[in-house]
């Protein structure tokens, strides 16, 4: 079981944003929900491609004695996580400029006043 | 019965994402790796750049990251458009 | 020619894209210049697309490895997998690819006199470009990162366009609402990819295909999987979305976003049907996506015949068309493997696949001709529109032949996909059949009450006279064009376009050997 | 909101031109240490967004147009986009200069070394290009919003 704690930490996360986005009623929490969502399932990604007592897969000054391949850690999910955490700040900007702009309209960023598509 | 069906979703959801890490494998043990030996003993030949991980973002997976520019991209135009200053109200 | 159509695939991605990146340059020098410079692309997208569509139905799937020495050399010498970001073009993804552009086409020339007097517009078409790029990247590849990065693409490009009209406020709640949707989507699909690369250490989807050896991750990434397209494409217990966003976007954004909705929809056919075509889970899986049809079909009809505003209720009635394609290709998927299968369950697959294009060009229509009212009369409210038969010819005819397909009358093209569905459907339960039927009875009497309050009686008063500009008139021509030639000849185009599609999703091992030879 | 003491302002000016430098560092070398054009450019970016938050929206928006920023960011996705356009002889992103002797175009030899600048093909160009889309999108975003945000309190004033 020990073995298993970074991808526990790394669903706890996940779970802690789920709840956040599903019962939270402010726009902003709901924003920091998916935010920290995302970092779960980043988190859960780049833990994925750790290789036990492995270096970064980096040839530069390279620690003399690391055997290739076994050496390194897996390069394919840190590319991975790299993207998906842009795409994560894509979202975050675009979710931040709703809830600004509802917040504009309406005069509070409490979902349940905020109405207008059910008149 | 709203509050209900999105509490039962949530606790589904919580139970398969919990599942997973008991049926995963151990951690730093990763299972086939074929893909990823093949990157770090071939990055330095095929693409010329000592790191491994910008050779897989920029030439091995590079199209993934147009695409991941491309986010960046369509965000700013969103966000731009969504606050634009002039849109007549 | 051949040198275009072996890096078609890439071409037909990149040139939008390229595309969108120059359109905010131009638009600083001149807006005239930057109208066609869209227009010109989208028509060159539409040409390239019919050509490489009939390469694909005629010569079979189109390999292309993005960086590669050689676009078809799609495993290294010294691996056993591939490596780097395949694209493959089945006769399914051509078919949805020609879908795509088509609707892109008329919702392009549509734009350029309806939101004419808007602010932005320079984004505008950035944004629409790049939904075009999102719903072709998703379309046409063969790896299942990327079919992340392209699902984000398209979902973020279709919220900020939803938002537009940002002067109103529901416009921007309905994209909020569409945007955190495709935000918890996003992380589930993500999870699940990240799943099937712990376990098998690759990407490409043909690969983990054939890797696939049915664990209990391989379920739970299934159901991730299922649950957050069928949640993107407004499959009924996640359809809130769907009415609110497409009620407030422009109706040339709706248009689109009902072709974004099927790329999700192709989403999950491809997971089904390729990544888990071998697995036990197969039967299961399709008789969730029969009963994701059912409750889709019957929940969006009856919701939408109390509406009174007009957008709403075509949404609702986009919810319910989406459970015919889920019906139809379920019971496919069903029955896939079965002796049964070359029977009728290849007529169902076709029926639901056919039902898709269909789909898309009456709805696209409709959605403009909803557009076109909103444009004259200022309002989408169904009880102060009326007579608009008198002053827009044109419209009422494209309503009319948009309602009657939508509905399934004979002569017209929804009429032949929804029989071969009623028809094969039948065999699996009859019951299927006739709810298909009884909700397409209630689809044609909610647009014969939408028909007689908006464009008969008299005339409006405060309305000005006249038909709308011609632009807007020629985006919805290019979409009946589509519902008549697909009406007249229905045989023709089941036989050369559907069938290789239908025959391209169930035929798993030609996909897998495509990329992974032998 | 009070305007930012002088030792805020201060010391944000001295610590800008170091972090411009880090994360230009961070662009260039992206192919021999880790980093590469995304983390560099968050780096610059956050360095711009110190100077927003020292001395306020307005004072940079007097130099800075988010115009010019969306031009220059689509500046960097073209010579992007472009770069793998140039590899279509082969194939779409094909990397066209790794191994041709040209600028960037050396091998290292295989296993560990010191690096050196001169290798990773296309690699470095992209890295470059994608630095400044960033540093150009993120500085948008940020500056967009921090504007509307003034402006929406000024209109309640």
């Amino acid at each position: 079981m020990i073995h298993n704690i970074p991808y526990l930490a790394a669903v706890a996360l996940a779970i802690i944003g789920l709840y956040a986005v599903l019962f939270k009623r402010n726009l902003i929490k709901i924003a920091i929900g998916i935010s920290i969502l995302e970092s779960g399932v980043n988190l859960f990604l780049i833990t994925l491609g750790y290789r036990e007592n492995a270096v970064a897969p980096i040839y530069t000054n390279l620690p003399e004695g690391t055997s290739i391949p076994e050496g390194m850690t897996l390069p394919v999910p840190q590319a991975l996580t790299l993207t998906s955490i842009v795409i994560g700040v894509a979202v975050l900007a675009l979710i931040l400029s709703f809830a600004v702009k509802i917040y504009q309209h309406y005069g509070t960023l409490d979902s349940r006043e905020v109405r207008g598509l059910r008149k | 019965m709203n509050k209900i069906a999105i509490l039962m979703v949530f606790i589904i959801f919580s139970c398969v994402l919990i599942s997973t890490i008991l049926t995963l494998r151990p951690f730093g043990e990763p299972k086939s790796t074929e893909m990823d030996d093949y990157i770090i003993k071939n990055a330095q030949n095929e693409t010329g750049a000592n790191n491994a991980v910008t050779s897989v973002v920029f030439d091995y997976r590079g199209f993934d990251t147009l695409g991941e520019a491309t986010v960046l991209f369509t965000a700013v135009a969103g966000v731009l458009l969504v606050l634009r200053r002039n849109a007549h109200e | 020619m051949s040198y275009v159509l072996l890096h078609a695939p890439a071409l037909l991605i990149a040139i939008p894209l390229f595309a969108a990146f120059l359109t905010p340059i131009i638009d600083r020098f001149s807006k005239r210049a930057r109208n066609i410079f869209v227009l010109a692309v989208l028509i060159i997208e539409e040409i390239l697309m019919i050509i490489f569509a009939w390469d694909v139905f005629t010569n079979g799937i189109h390999i292309y490895t993005m960086g590669a020495p050689n676009p078809t050399s799609t495993v290294p010498l010294q691996s056993a997998v591939p490596v780097r970001i395949v694209l493959e073009v089945d006769g399914m993804s051509a078919f949805m690819g020609l879908i795509s552009t088509t609707v892109s086409l008329a919702a392009g020339f549509y734009s350029i006199a309806f939101v004419r007097k808007e602010t932005g517009q320079g984004r505008y078409y950035t944004l629409l470009l790049l939904m075009l790029v999102g719903m072709l990247g998703m379309e046409f590849t063969g790896d299942m990162f990327n079919l992340f990065v392209f699902f984000e693409i398209l979902s973020i490009a279709s919220a900020a366009l939803v938002a537009y009209r940002s002067y109103y406020g529901d416009a921007v709640e309905g994209a909020f609402k569409y945007l955190i949707i495709s935000s918890i989507a996003g992380p589930m699909v993500l999870f699940a990819v990240a799943l099937l690369y712990g376990e098998y250490g690759v990407l490409n989807i043909a690969a983990l295909a054939k890797a696939m050896n049915s664990t209990t991750l391989d379920m739970i990434a299934l159901v991730l999987l299922i649950s957050a397209f069928a949640m993107k494409c407004g499959a009924v217990p996640m359809h809130f979305w769907v009415p609110d966003s497409y009620t407030v976007a422009p109706a040339s954004i709706t248009a689109m976003l009902v072709v974004a909705s099927q790329a999700s929809l192709y989403a999950l056919f491809r997971i089904c049907f390729t990544l888990y075509g071998n697995t036990p889970y197969v039967a299961t899986s399709g008789a969730i996506l029969i009963l994701f049809g059912l409750l889709s079909m019957f929940i969006g009809v009856t919701m939408a015949i109390p509406q009174k505003d007009i957008k709403r209720l075509m949404s609702y009635h986009a919810i319910s068309q989406t459970g015919y394609m889920l019906l139809g290709v379920g019971a496919g998927l069903c029955l896939l493997g079965n002796p049964d299968f070359s029977t009728y369950g290849m007529a169902a697959m076709e029926g639901g696949i056919f039902h898709i294009f269909n789909h898309a060009l009456y709805k696209g229509l409709l959605f403009l001709t909803a557009g076109a009212i909103f444009y004259k009369t200022k309002t989408r409210n169904l009880n102060e529109i009326r007579g608009l038969a008198h002053s827009m010819k044109f419209t009422t005819i494209f309503f009319l032949i948009g309602a009657f397909s939508i509905a399934g009358l004979p002569p017209f093209n929804g009429f032949a996909s929804k029989l071969l569905i009623y028809e094969s459907v039948y065999h699996v339960n009859p019951i299927l059949s006739i709810i298909a039927m009884l909700v397409s009875i209630l689809t044609l009497a909610s647009f014969m009450k939408v028909f007689h309050s908006a464009f008969m009686g008299p005339a409006m008063k405060d309305v000005e006279k006249g038909e709308v500009p011609k632009s807007m008139l020629f985006g919805m021509i290019v979409l009946t064009a589509g519902i008549i030639l697909f009406s007249v000849a229905p045989g023709w185009v089941v036989n050369h376009i559907v069938h290789p599609a239908a025959q391209s999703l169930a035929n798993q091992s030609a996909y897998i050997q495509a990329v992974m030879g032998d | 909101m009070s305007e930012p003491s002088k030792i805020v302002k201060t010391i944000a000016s001295i610590i800008f031109p170091f972090t411009m430098v880090f994360g230009i560092y961070v662009i260039l070398h992206g192919h021999l240490t880790p980093g590469g054009g995304f983390q560099g450019g968050a780096i610059v970016a956050s360095g711009i967004v110190l100077l927003l938050v020292a001395f306020g929206s307005a004072e940079i928006a007097k130099r800075v147009k988010e115009s010019h920023l969306s031009i220059l960011e689509s500046a960097g996705a073209l010579c992007f986009i472009s770069l793998a356009f140039l590899g279509l002889f082969k194939t779409f992103f094909y990397n066209f200069l790794a191994g041709s002797n040209f600028i960037f175009g050396r091998i290292p030899p295989f296993g560990s070394n010191p690096g050196d600048m001169n290798t990773g093909g296309v690699l470095p160009l992209m890295n470059m290009s994608v630095g400044l889309k960033v540093i150009a999108g993120l500085s948008a975003i940020v500056l967009v919003l921090s504007l509307f945000a003034r402006s929406r309190k000024q209109k309640k004033r």
